[in-house]
């Protein structure tokens, strides 16, 4: 092993696991206080599920000997035969496969029960997750054979939770008084403390996927720095236009969008290139996360207008941008544009029917909905018989 | 013996227990309250979506009197509590049979 | 004058609040309060150790009205509070003595 | 049938539940509050630089009892909450023209 | 110096540094509102006061010219004499030393004097954190040449710790209201940023302890991935089985196991040698925090459940499964298993019996106790004269 | 690119980064609750604001062809011609050009308005901080060339924002009710989780200015750990003295000064340097924060004593201690102290009257300070229409 490379690799391993965490905080600051917990536990416990199931077949589906470009098998069951470099691209990679169904709780906050996220998520990491992750960056995957780019992300992670969360949502339904009540953020220093650790481990995600601690990856970095501050500065700019005020939450929000957009187009593309993203991203998404008022889908804390319209847009944007691997504005012409056009739509179709069916068939075995009374009187208490803040004693 | 009870804003209140205390009150608790009235609330705003809020946060105070103060104690909160703007509150008299000190069993306006 | 005082569950306040709207209240002061009462409270369980927590969360309404709207206030607050369920709540009358305006000095029903 | 305030010592509350369950109380609600008193604050300092803070937290109880049991309620309260140092706080009776239960409608000592 | 190894460490010294804060958030959400600056003092306290007297003396110690295996000398007072790769390896370990008396706060939470704590972490530090350390990491110490093995520190951090809580714990008896009142934590969301704190440094904590960007750091990493969440499935399992609750103090709390645990094995074992450690580990450690109500002591935030019987837990299991040096099951024989036991023992009565001496002499001079009133009142205006939260101004 | 490096840098970027958002926490907790998010707001959107100015021109002004030594031009304009090494570079001293504005708002806290602080950011940093960044980093620069040391920034960062912090308070006037009334923190445990944020982060800033994972990293952060820690014990001590109550917001004020003064000398001391540099900066920072109730200008988060007073104290005590450049305790005679203090003056001479300028013009331009109802309302809600938090839904 190079150390020089193992040493940014295992940085960049535990920066992207705290992200999840991270995860929970920005979420976990948008619910009502009574909800607080549960949304916390359920991306804490994503860590602790994801971790065996990527360990023992869900690694080797994405990377093992591919069956036509579409899965892998179980010759890596148990990480078997993993070791030094290998092993580390196994725990690197294993970091994405836990915040990826972790990202599709906040669709979901306030009203989907703990046991039904716990079978979801399991059961869709190995199904959905592993297949589109073979797909993208195994070398014998269809989409990388393909030719389509994606650097970190933005179809395996982004766009995969994103229309995940849209299809649990349409089976799920709206939270009681949504649309009606004012349901607002407890507390936006926990999405803000959130959005710090995500920024942060963002760089271990995008800047580590170049797998090494080399050019492409400082020019990884540099984009991601560039794509969220861009991405702040786009949304909060179209909010300030539209309702008089610059809010914290929208910088947090312009942020992730900025981050989320980037992911797939880092390693490929100038600063100005990611300026570009950025900017777009943020105005983007902030017009997208009106849709759910619009078409009256109840997408709690905006996933599917941060993530997947956010993934989406970046997809694209490779296809202008890539400024290596062959981006319109770059003189590449419009195949790529038209092979990223591509294979987003594959893994939107894909991603979306296996999710909606998951959710439809929990749902009518398990259910994924809490009771009312529950809904009323916060999760916290009834699936977990904890309270979240007990400030008087 | 009479129970004051003040709804006022929040950051007169230095001013109203200034007052009180001028008067010779030598005690009240306060508590925080939302209120609702003539002063609209406020309009909050979450990724775009904008929130009617209609309560202010105010506080209450309790101060017990007895009967010949009642006039100088109600007179002191409104001259302390008056910014003369919208929202600056309501004071309620309500009578009291009884006043208990705890810690001596003192009965009545002793008890104060 | 009357102050009304009413112990409701929580979510029920914007219901409450728009029910006493409409027959013609203009203010109220609400606060949180935790009730002990026939709905018994609930376990906690911190590392397998389990707390019977006998508080409630409520919410507490304060609402002065002129003697003629009592009743009409009353029941507006009954028809909009109630459930059904154990733990609705109570609904208190008190005498009033004085109510004063503190931005106006107003005094009396004109201060409501 | 008469409302009874107290405002006690936070860490007393616990004692003094009992204490109003024995003499057969089924109800009541409690509140944070902070009281100003013979019981001064204390000092806070913050980089060297040190506050006064008048207020202390106290905890308010509101229990609605009929003519009858007063005197046993405040009694038990003055019992349970008496820990004889400075700060152990008051008791109010106030009248009470009615009660209303919500969820059954019931009105007087039987919706207590 | 090679600069991949050193780029390493010194990212691993930083994330070792970070997790006493993140103790200190850890702990500090678990004690009730009105004690929560006093747990992070504390803790952030310890920082500070265990650095000078590691660099004066601590590190000499431990690490020194050996006397009989048993103690370091004074040769590296004030780290005279170190430079390059020695100097980076004694500022890895003060970060070791420090985060170990910070463990103990948890346990006397909410009652111990500030003054006596710092005395007592200091003296502990000299006199038996630096012993302990220099028996096992040592080359010349005798448990080094028994050739027992602790990784990352099962012995010289966990059960050492854990030891001295409970010692110090009898020495100052329970809380008031100890058994009778409901006294809960004040604001999980804070013990879950200390979780992910400590999960994040964790990393550095065990992959950072083989001192080298190479393929055992890697194997290390993996394990504490693994064991960490091993650890909180199996806590959250009997939790839910024996109330009906998952709860995310649960999930935090098995974490923390499964990280204790697999802290003296981290470098030795498989992929499913830490599965089987974490979530021993999850479940013992679930059980074990009972014991302080069947016996009546007050191991306030669970120190002794968690960090002793998790450390001791993980330092047996080394013994079946180190797969690298000669475990059980990977046809080692017995006695390594042996070993193991000898020196958990060894280093169980030592600790014990040194920290019971200096809490008793503390106590007699200086009294380790807060008043009742003070202790009723909230350590925080009393102690500190500082409120933790002022949230209507 | 060697690997090695390039990991240490990435990983400190990442790491620099991160301060900021700690910056935020470390502030936002000392507001009142009204205020918070106002605080957090303006630090993360400083990141915002600040990486397209660093990008398109602050970097070239500062690290571009010098004109005699005062300021670069604009051969680097949108990272031109960076690559490698380079480009990596221009990614960490980003992260310091955007925390050092960010230090500013901690002392006109709670009513310098959101629109006219980015409006001063962002002139203040390409008119103020690259030419003095030039200065001193540049190997052109006049201080450069001239002599002095500045090892990771105590006039770049410290001396220059503090100094431009006490200009902008003395134009923009005291909050309504300073000196009056109690205006305390609303969250310590928010303060302390910027101040662990900060310290972690710290390490990538000061370790990370030898720019490799070599020697000098390795002091400069062994130093880093010392001033910090010693720095928290001498506030203490100061404190506990005189008002007899050791405090948490004194053990964070305390670290943050040592870091603050260390962090010119970082890789020049030896550990006894960094411990005598710490606590002389613990102590004389918990002095200087009394300044402002004798002057009467309200420096809300003591900008000015910590980082102004700490910065001097560290800059002139390299002339002391600095073991390798020739300071006057190490037989390199008093050379090094006098360029320290002629250069210390020429900083806060240019800083101070630039930024008095720039106040002054906003000033008369759009107005510094928001109407005293919102400033009595309290700035989340009138300039964000957000609150901090809701707790009882
Ligand atoms: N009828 C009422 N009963 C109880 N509290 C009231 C009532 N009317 C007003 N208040 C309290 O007084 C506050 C100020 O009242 P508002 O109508 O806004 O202003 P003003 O008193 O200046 O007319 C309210 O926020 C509420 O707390
Ligand atoms: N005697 C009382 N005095 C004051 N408050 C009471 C009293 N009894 C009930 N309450 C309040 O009313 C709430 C509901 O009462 P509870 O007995 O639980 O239900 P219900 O009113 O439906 O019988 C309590 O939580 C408490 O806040
Ligand atoms: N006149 C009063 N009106 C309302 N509340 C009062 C009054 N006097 C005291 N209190 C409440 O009682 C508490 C204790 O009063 P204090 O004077 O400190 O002690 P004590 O009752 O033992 O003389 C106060 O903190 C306050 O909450």
């Amino acid at each position: 092993m190079n150390s020089g490379n193992a040493a940014w690799l295992l940085m960049a391993s535990a920066m992207v696991l705290f992200m999840t965490p991270g995860l929970a905080f920005f979420y976990g600051g948008m619910v009502r206080s009574k909800n607080v917990l549960n949304m916390l536990m359920k991306n804490f416990f994503t860590i602790a599920l994801i971790t065996p199931l990527w360990v023992i077949g869900g690694y080797s589906l994405a990377f093992g000997e591919s069956s036509g470009g579409l899965i892998g098998d179980f010759s890596h069951f148990m990480f078997r035969d993993l070791a030094g470099d290998d092993l580390l691209f196994a725990m690197f990679q294993m970091t994405f496969a836990i915040i990826t169904p972790a990202l599709i709780t906040g669709a979901v906050a306030e009203r989907l029960k703990f046991s039904a996220y716990a079978w979801f998520a399991s059961i869709w990491s190995l199904v959905v997750y592993s297949p589109v992750a073979h797909w993208v960056w195994n070398a014998d995957g269809w989409i990388y054979k393909f030719g389509a780019l994606d650097f970190a992300g933005g179809l395996v992670v982004h766009i995969n939770a994103g229309v995940a969360a849209l299809a649990l949502v349409l089976v799920l339904g709206p939270r009681l008084g949504f649309g009606r009540d004012a349901i607002r953020p407890h507390s936006l220093p926990l999405t803000l403390l959130g959005t710090g650790i995500l920024w942060f481990g963002w760089f271990g995600f995008n800047a580590g996927s170049a797998l090494a601690a080399n050019e492409q990856a400082v020019t990884a970095m540099v984009a991601t720095q560039i794509g969220a501050s861009l991405g702040a500065l786009g949304w909060v700019a179209a909010e300030w236009k539209k309702t008089g005020y610059p809010t914290t939450l929208g910088a947090a929000s312009g942020a992730v969008a900025g981050l989320v957009a980037i992911t797939p187009a880092a390693g490929f593309v100038t600063p100005g290139g990611a300026m570009a993203i950025g900017v777009i991203a943020g105005i983007v998404c902030f017009w997208a996360v009106g849709l759910k008022a619009r078409f009256g889908y109840d997408d709690s804390l905006d996933v599917v207008g941060v993530h997947l319209v956010g993934g989406i847009t970046g997809s694209l944007l490779v296809g202008l941008f890539a400024s290596t691997g062959g981006g319109l504005f770059y003189g590449g012409g419009v195949s790529l544009l038209v092979k990223q056009l591509v294979v987003t739509m594959a893994v939107l179709v894909f991603s979306f029917v296996m999710s909606y069916l998951i959710a439809r068939i929990l749902d009518k075995t398990m259910g994924l909905r809490v009771e009312e009374r529950q809904e009323v009187e916060g999760l916290d208490i009834t699936l977990h018989e904890e309270r979240g803040y007990i400030l008087n004693e | 013996m009479k129970l004051v009870i003040a709804f006022i804003k929040p950051h007169t209140l230095d001013a109203v227990k200034d007052a009180l205390t001028e008067v010779g009150v030598t005690g009240m608790s306060t508590s925080e309250v939302r209120g609702f009235g003539r002063q609209s609330g406020h309009t909050e705003v979450y990724r775009g979506a904008e929130y009617k809020v209609d309560f202010v946060a105010k506080t209450r105070i309790d101060v017990m009197v007895d009967d010949q103060h009642v006039s100088a104690v109600v007179a002191a909160i409104e001259g302390s509590a008056r910014t003369g703007e919208i929202g600056d509150g309501k004071i309620a008299v309500v009578p009291l049979d009884e006043v208990v000190r705890i810690r001596t069993g003192e009965r009545g306006p002793d008890a104060l």
